[in-house]
């Protein structure tokens, strides 16, 4: 019963873009979505996140302190009302330059993502459309040695022989993560491709493109959003390590990573280390969390 | 007169979705009586499976819920037994054979290791009992079911098999220890019509040499015709017509069962079948009164008011229809 | 409210010391608080209401002990359990050892013809000898060497070397050695090989114990370059040879020495781990005696200077002495700890901002001026490393450094006036500078940060590059690569001006490390080789200060400070001889030269863990 | 007999895997800007010096002979000599990767234990407050990263709460077990030394928790997802109509068939602890070849980067092939099969 009614599923869906569908049943997707509180928050924070990177030098309460400053009367001041989260050994509000981290973080994200998702898929879906041609044969191979050693392994070596700053580090993660999403969408377009929906466009005599784009592209989405949102913590966290090791964002512009291993170097001012150390892990957390709803809103179950 | 071993008294079973609950089975009332073939016999779709899974309480936990109704067996309510009751139940009385026998193996475990298992922990042997005899019952249990070579069987895996003899090994495990009620769903549906056919004179076999009850549950007349004693037509969550079999093919009365009756492609004269026109209603929102009505071309005001009542029109036979009650 | 906490916390205090963790979370409450801190508030209890921010401190760390103390209840447990166990193994086994345990940059290369950097020096001088030994004036003494002559043009030394000495294996050391080590160290030319490849011509051994070195041209501080130059054991290298580029000597004993001394210092090689630590064992038998009898048995430098470890090992009582790299902050933390001193002292390590010549902005020279002058000398002495003092081109401990300087000054206003004069006002933000410095060292960041800020105000945009050690090195090679500024800590490698004028100042030292100014001054050039071929000590320093005031006026670099060295050490049971201004050597290394130092393990307080060979 | 052919491909698909990785790798190590062989031997050593070293190093030649000395080097097991200890490169490696190996060993080991009484727990008790609560915690345990995890750690029982060791693999007082395996842990026990075995192992634990944290919840979570679909397969449902116990369906049935799933990913997740060990290391000053991969990388030693990336590589394909062994072992349908090919 259910293997034969699953390919008429498939057509309703090939049918209506996901995006479409989207908007069409919003009360329905937000229903999904929000059955699980925790998606919820996670949509708080990562707004909450978005939103204060935004209007950074509007909201923080010092905000020159991102910038070039020093001030060694108020140094290594523990948290209080006038420093939430205390003051560094320069004596910069951390609180503030926490709050300005975030937009690095997030400007690399989505830079980040922005290069390899694009390539990634493209890749995967010439792949698995050519599927067991040289091209295919050759792509995957490639995508096979990228992922045969842990991206932080080569994201570390390539940001080291580039120089030092925000915009190499970017590149150098942008190198190490497209592999993912060129296997992730190989896999959904080698067994869409096969879908009767797909084969029926291939008999009415559709153009490749159209073929690509329009039936076998819209099927392998929802996966690749969902990637997309989680990955955006997993960037930030690798971004986050490669500034652990200086080789980040350069001072003064606050980078989490950069902080936190700043605040290793003043062991006396646990403050500099913890809170820098928490803003990282509520960023990754809510961008799990938030993807999480994503999942449960956009894969399409059976029954 | 035969006692009754199992009794469904007006089950209710709700799914729930989005946007609150698909009342899927509204009302139903069923009756095995010991040594009976009963015949539960609608379209896909409409419920049958799950009045099947509620009656060993195998209904994945969470999303169904029961609000009302009593599922008598041997007089005794399943919905209020413990725990344990329920386990004697499944373990002893009950034997379920399911529709999809890829689906019901699982694909990590031999077929020896599951009917192993089976037998291991079914009342029929309490005391612990060593592998050999283990062994032995389930190669009788195989041979049972006349599948070739069941000592090499015992090693292989479900993938190795094809879907007739895994459907024989599910019968062959719910049969592999003395049971009071067999439930079939759609036994050899996914397979195609000979093999079904096999599976069905096996099944029958069984059931007439153990001298079981069976509950069997299918899309086609025809097949209820050949096995059953008894048929209960439902549509849409609601049993609308029941009666002895040949009675039921005789006259049936509710407009459905002539609808259904219609569409079964006649060997003999009869021409083209002439099927129902429209589909299983939203169960989100069912259509008032008789569930039936918007399809139905008798459908008069009444119809549309409250659902009929099943009411005997002659022995053992009830309709739930007001065409019947003018 | 505010008492009444202080005194609770006061009671949990006496609460607790019986019980042996406990006692550690108050002793790191004491360090977290500085222990005058607790002290002069449990005196203060009568007459309370004093020092108020000091018991809310107390009261602050006191809540976070008792945060631990509840959320890390487990913890707890765990750990004391773990101690039960540990204490009972962690009982000395061993009588405990006279040992210097001290942490150093890392890593260290031990070969005498390859190491140059400070911990491989001060391995060096304690597993090596040298023909002279530097005295803390500068001058040299007689040491391998009993005597010597100088050919009256200063071009031949003959050197009569001292009967008798024994190498760590018991190999005599004689001429042959002395002139081996001279020509390896030619051949290989790394490490402090340069010093000799510029003014060595030949070396001979004349009989066992006479050794002839002629130079190219004379050279004045040639018996102060002498203190670098480590003799080695001829027969163990030749025996210990491997594959290797350098015809009959194949591999010129490279890779055995790596990880092997043959030398005949007071202190032999016991174990080395290239990745973490080194271990040297005092050499019994070692020439010169060992009148000091408090001296280490065994000295361990331990390859980190990460804060936190460095602390920490301080705070366990497994450190002696630590690094001399560690941040104020640091310095100050560790110097409250138990029996801890910050002792501070100068080496002639001159920190200074080179400022490339031949790239814009920094090729005008009132533009250097203005960044000159407003640069904040003051604070970041301050900030930077305290007890440090301003210096010109050479630090004022260094021999031969002009003592009657006229330095910049921080004057915001002359800074403007200058930058009028460049001929890039007005164009500013078309010329932002590019300040390197180095990510290796926390603080210098902090420096970078006050040039940062008060170039800003002044419209100069300053972008400060992190850089690690090592793309540095990369730069500087090139004048078109070299950042506008780099900060750059050097030091003098023979206790003389001479030395660090020739490494910084001179064209032959553009595109190393030494000089990002790329000053290429053919008149400066001309000078530094006549001071150097000057034998007369007196006219030689002479013609160093000379040196200095031209570079002054020419302002190619922000002289910022001669760096004080400073190292926390454990005061209750070291004697640290440069502890006491009037031991300090101003050649480095030899501040850590072990045959001086004095342990008493029995003195020790606690915190301390024996250390175990 | 289908098994070995199925390694065969794996395998020989690895070997090239690492293959193409050693010329990425080559190709990132010899874009390095500046002569390494001047990097490696200081500003003041003399030009014909820095002339030998480069032809020892070949870098007078072409890149592609480069490559073909440089990969002849590493076949028979010569990196070439560190720019950074000035040592050969694969005795430093030699000397560091055990303490990696031992410290990764032990992670993983706390990683599947935990991660599968976690995820049995919270799939157990479906929809309880266990499972909340567990999987709130894994919530915030999967957003922890390794190094962020190391350097609290430190902080806390470095300074504030100086109970378990935070620096290297012994205390200053012990001297090593002597080296056989190089796993400390390992070798005092075989030595009978008990002394060296519980200071090398209260030196694991902080690193190895730290470093496990991550991907341990991480795992919780997919074992707890794979455990909960499975159960709403209908061969479940059979399993109880049939009467066999719910114990047996939930730790025969239920667990047997939702391992293969979390086999795979803890394997991944394995590898993975290689990496994040990258940090955890440098933080807790772990004699190990990933402290010793980023000390060479941040000083631009490009024979060191080379060597280590290939053999990190190399051990990350290892495991992979370990796990997807595993995994056929474990799922019959490769085992005989029938899927298709990797």
């Amino acid at each position: 019963m259910r293997n034969s009614n699953q390919p008429n599923n498939s057509i309703a869906i090939s049918l209506v873009r996901p995006k479409s569908i989207f908007w069409h049943n919003l009360g329905k997707n937000w229903y999904k979505f929000s059955r699980n509180p925790l998606s919820i928050i996670g949509l708080v924070i990562v707004l909450a996140i978005i939103i204060s990177a935004i209007f950074a030098p509007w909201i923080t309460p010092y905000p020159e302190h991102a910038g070039p400053f020093v001030d060694f009367k108020s140094a290594g001041q523990p948290p209080s009302l006038q420093h939430l989260c205390g003051t560094d050994n320069i004596g910069r509000d951390i609180f503030s330059r926490i709050i300005f981290a975030f937009r690095d973080a997030l400007i690399m994200a989505v830079v980040v993502l922005a290069l390899a998702v694009p390539l990634g898929v493209l890749l995967g879906l010439i792949a698995g459309q050519l599927q067991s041609t040289w091209i295919d044969i050759v792509i995957m191979r490639i995508t096979d040695v990228f992922l045969g050693i842990p991206s932080l392994i080569l994201a570390l070596a390539i940001a080291v022989v580039l120089k030092p700053n925000l915009m190499n580090a970017m590149i150098a993660i942008s190198i190490t993560w497209w592999p993912w999403y060129t296997r992730l969408v190989y896999g959904m377009a080698s067994s869409v491709r096969n879908e009767y929906f797909v084969i029926a466009a291939d008999l009415t005599g559709a153009s490749k493109f159209h073929i690509l784009f329009r039936e076998i592209l819209p099927n392998c989405l929802s996966p690749v959003f969902t990637k997309i949102a989680l990955d955006v913590g997993w960037v930030i966290l690798i971004g986050a390590a490669l500034g652990f090791l200086g080789l980040g964002a350069q001072p003064p512009t606050p980078a989490l990573g950069q902080m936190v291993s700043d605040g290793a170097n003043n062991i006396t001012f646990w403050w500099m280390t913890i809170f820098p150390s928490i803003a990282i892990v509520l960023a990754v957390m809510g961008f799990n969390l938030m993807s999480d709803g994503l999942r449960d809103m956009l894969e399409t179950r059976m029954e | 007169m035969e006692n009754i071993l199992l009794n469904i008294k007006d089950l209710h079973i709700w799914y729930r979705v989005y946007g609150g609950y698909l009342k899927i089975i509204n009302s139903v009332y069923l009756m095995v009586r010991e040594g009976e073939r009963v015949g539960l016999v609608g379209e896909s779709g409409c419920g049958k499976t799950t009045v099947m899974k509620s009656i060993p309480q195998i209904l994945p936990p969470g999303d169904f819920l029961i609000p009302k109704g009593e599922i008598y067996y041997k007089g005794k309510d399943i919905l209020k037994m413990n725990f344990s009751e329920i386990q004697r139940l499944r373990s002893r009385e009950i034997a379920m054979i399911f529709q999809d026998p890829t689906a019901a193996l699982n694909p990590v475990f031999t077929i020896g290791t599951q009917i192993g298992d089976v037998i291991r922990y079914s009342a029929a042997l309490e005391e612990n009992v060593h592998q050999e005899k283990i062994k032995m019952l389930s190669i009788k249990a195989l041979k049972e079911v006349s599948l070739p070579d069941p000592e090499r069987m015992l090693v292989n895996y479900p993938f190795q098999l094809s879907g007739g003899m895994k459907q024989r090994v599910c019968i062959a495990m719910s049969t592999s220890s003395p049971r009071n009620l067999i439930i079939a769903d759609e036994p050899g549906t996914s397979l195609d019509v000979t093999i079904q056919d096999q599976i069905m004179r096996l099944l029958n076999e069984i059931v007439k040499k153990r001298k079981t009850s069976l509950l069997l549950i299918t899309h086609s007349l025809g097949v209820a015709k050949e096995m059953t004693d008894r048929i209960y037509i439902m549509y849409a969550g609601t049993i609308v017509e029941t009666a002895l079999t040949k009675d039921l093919f005789q006259n049936p009365v509710h407009p459905y069962t002539k609808g259904l009756l219609a569409s079964v492609p006649r060997l003999s004269g009869g021409g083209i079948a002439r099927g129902i026109p429209g589909r299983i209603p939203d169960y989100l929102n069912p259509p008032q009164g008789c569930r039936f009505q918007p399809r139905c071309e008798y459908a008069t005001s009444s119809c549309t008011e409250n659902p009929p009542q099943l009411i005997e029109v002659e022995k053992d036979h009830f309709v739930a229809c007001y065409l019947t009650q003018r | 409210m505010d008492i009444w906490t202080a005194s609770k916390n006061r009671r949990s205090i006496r609460k607790f010391t019986d019980d042996p963790v406990e006692n550690k979370v108050l002793k790191n409450l004491i360090l977290e608080v500085g222990k005058e801190g607790i002290m002069r508030d449990l005196s203060d209890r009568e007459k309370s209401k004093k020092s108020n921010n000091l018991r809310r401190k107390v009261m602050k760390t006191s809540k976070f002990v008792r945060f631990l103390r509840n959320g890390l209840f487990l913890v707890l447990v765990a750990s004391l359990v773990l101690n039960l166990v540990g204490c009972r193994q962690q009982t000395p086994t061993v009588a405990e050892v006279k040992v210097i345990r001290n942490t150093t940059s890392w890593p260290c290369y031990i070969d005498p013809a390859v190491g140059s950097d400070g911990t491989s020096t001060l391995i060096l001088c304690n597993m090596y000898d040298t023909l002279v030994f530097p005295n803390v004036d500068g001058s040299v003494k007689p040491w391998l060497a009993k005597s010597w002559e100088i050919s009256a043009d200063g071009l031949t030394y003959t050197f009569d070397l001292v009967q008798g000495v024994k190498f760590h294996n018991g190999d005599e050391l004689t001429a042959e050695d002395v002139a081996f080590s001279l020509q390896r160290i030619l051949t290989i030319g790394q490490g402090y090989g340069y010093l000799f490849t510029t003014s060595v011509k030949e070396v001979k051994a004349l009989d066992t114990h006479k050794v002839q070195i002629t130079l190219k041209q004379p050279f004045g501080p040639f018996l102060g370059e002498l203190v670098r130059l480590y003799i080695v054991n001829k027969k163990q290298v030749m025996a210990n040879l491997q594959p290797g580029s350098y015809g009959e000597f194949k591999d010129y004993g490279m890779g055995w020495l790596a990880t092997n001394d043959a030398g005949s210092g007071p202190y032999k090689i016991k174990e080395l781990n290239t990745m973490a630590y080194l271990v040297m064992e005092k050499f019994g038998d070692f020439w010169a005696g060992w009148e000091n009898k408090d001296a280490p048995q065994y000295v361990k430098e331990i390859g980190t200077v990460e804060p936190a470890t460095v602390r920490t090992l301080m705070s366990l009582g497994e450190l002696e002495i630590t690094d001399d790299c560690q941040s104020v902050e640091n310095l100050a933390t560790l110097g409250k700890l138990p029996n801890v001193d910050v002792s501070s002292h100068f080496e002639g390590l001159v920190v200074n901002i080179e400022l490339n010549t031949k790239k814009a902005p920094t090729d005008d020279i009132h533009f250097r001026k203005a960044l000159a002058y407003l640069t904040d000398y003051e604070k970041i002495l301050a900030n930077f490393i305290l007890g440090s003092h301003r210096s010109g081109p050479v630090g004022p401990a260094t021999p031969g450094s002009d003592p009657n300087l006229t330095l910049y000054t921080f004057d915001m206003a002359k800074a403007e006036a200058e930058l009028k004069q460049s001929r890039y006002y007005g164009k500013l933000n078309q010329y932002p500078v590019e300040l390197g410095i180095s990510a290796d060292v926390s603080d210098q960041e902090k420096v970078g940060l006050i040039i940062q800020a008060n170039a800003n105000k002044l419209g100069i945009k300053v972008n400060v590059v992190k850089l690690p050690w090592i793309s540095i090195v990369a730069a500087l090679a090139k004048p078109e690569t070299t950042p506008n500024a780099i900060l750059i800590a050097d030091a003098p490698s023979y206790a003389e001006a001479g030395s660090l004028l020739q490494a910084r100042y001179t064209s032959k030292s553009c595109g190393t490390w030494e000089q990002g100014e790329w000053l290429q001054n053919p008149e400066i050039d001309a000078m530094v080789a006549d001071a150097l071929a000057t034998i007369d000590q007196k006219a030689r320093f002479q013609k160093y200060y000379a040196i200095q005031e031209k570079l002054v006026e020419l302002c190619p670099t922000i002289w910022l400070m001669e760096c004080a060295v400073k190292r926390a050490y454990r005061s209750d049971y070291v004697v640290y001889p440069a502890a006491d201004p009037a031991n300090v050597n101003p050649v480095t290394g030899y501040n850590m030269y072990y045959r001086d130092y004095k342990v008493f393990p029995e003195k020790a307080q606690k915190p301390y863990t024996p250390f175990v060979p | 007999m289908k098994l070995s052919s199925f390694l065969f491909k794996r395998l020989l698909h690895s070997i090239f895997v690492v293959f193409g990785l050693s010329i990425v790798i080559f190709i990132i190590a010899r874009v390095i800007p500046g002569d390494p062989a001047r990097l490696a031997l200081g500003p003041r050593a003399p030009e014909e010096v820095v002339q030998r070293l480069r032809q020892e190093m070949y870098l007078d030649k072409p890149l592609p002979e480069q490559y073909f000395y440089w990969i002849k080097g590493v076949l028979s097991g010569d990196f070439g000599r560190s720019l950074y200890t000035k040592r050969a490169v694969s005795v430093d490696i030699k000397e560091s990767f055990p303490a990696t190996m031992e410290l990764v060993i032990f992670a993983g080991i706390l990683m599947v234990i935990f991660a599968i009484l976690l995820g049995i727990l919270a799939a157990r008790y479906k929809d309880t407050w266990v499972d909340n609560l567990i999987r709130t915690l894994s919530y915030f345990g999967v957003a922890i990263p390794s190094f962020v995890a190391a350097i609290v750690f430190m902080l806390l029982f470095g300074s504030y709460w100086p109970i378990l060791p935070v620096l290297g693999r012994l205390s200053p007082g012990i001297s090593p077990p002597t080296r056989i395996t190089g796993l400390f842990t390992l070798d005092s026990l075989i030595k009978g030394n008990f002394v060296a075995f519980w200071d090398a192992f209260k030196h694991l634990i902080l690193p190895s928790v730290a470093l496990s944290l991550g991907p341990l919840f991480q795992e919780a979570r997919i074992v707890r997802s794979s455990m909960v679909e499975n159960m709403h397969k209908e061969f479940l449902e059979a399993e109880r109509g049939y009467g066999i116990p719910e114990r047996v369906i939930m730790f025969k049935y239920l667990f047997k068939s939702s391992l293969i799933p979390m086999v795979s990913v803890m394997g991944l997740d394995l590898a993975a602890l290689f990496s994040a060990a990258f940090l955890v290391e440098m933080v807790f000053n772990w004699p190990g070849i990933s402290r010793y991969g980023t000390l060479v990388m941040l000083n631009k030693d490009l024979n060191g980067i080379s060597a280590v990336t290939i053999v990190l590589g190399a051990v990350f394909v290892i495991v992979n092939i370990i796990v997807d062994i595993i995994v056929a072992l474990l799922d019959p349908r490769i085992r005989l099969g029938t899927n298709r090919g990797i």
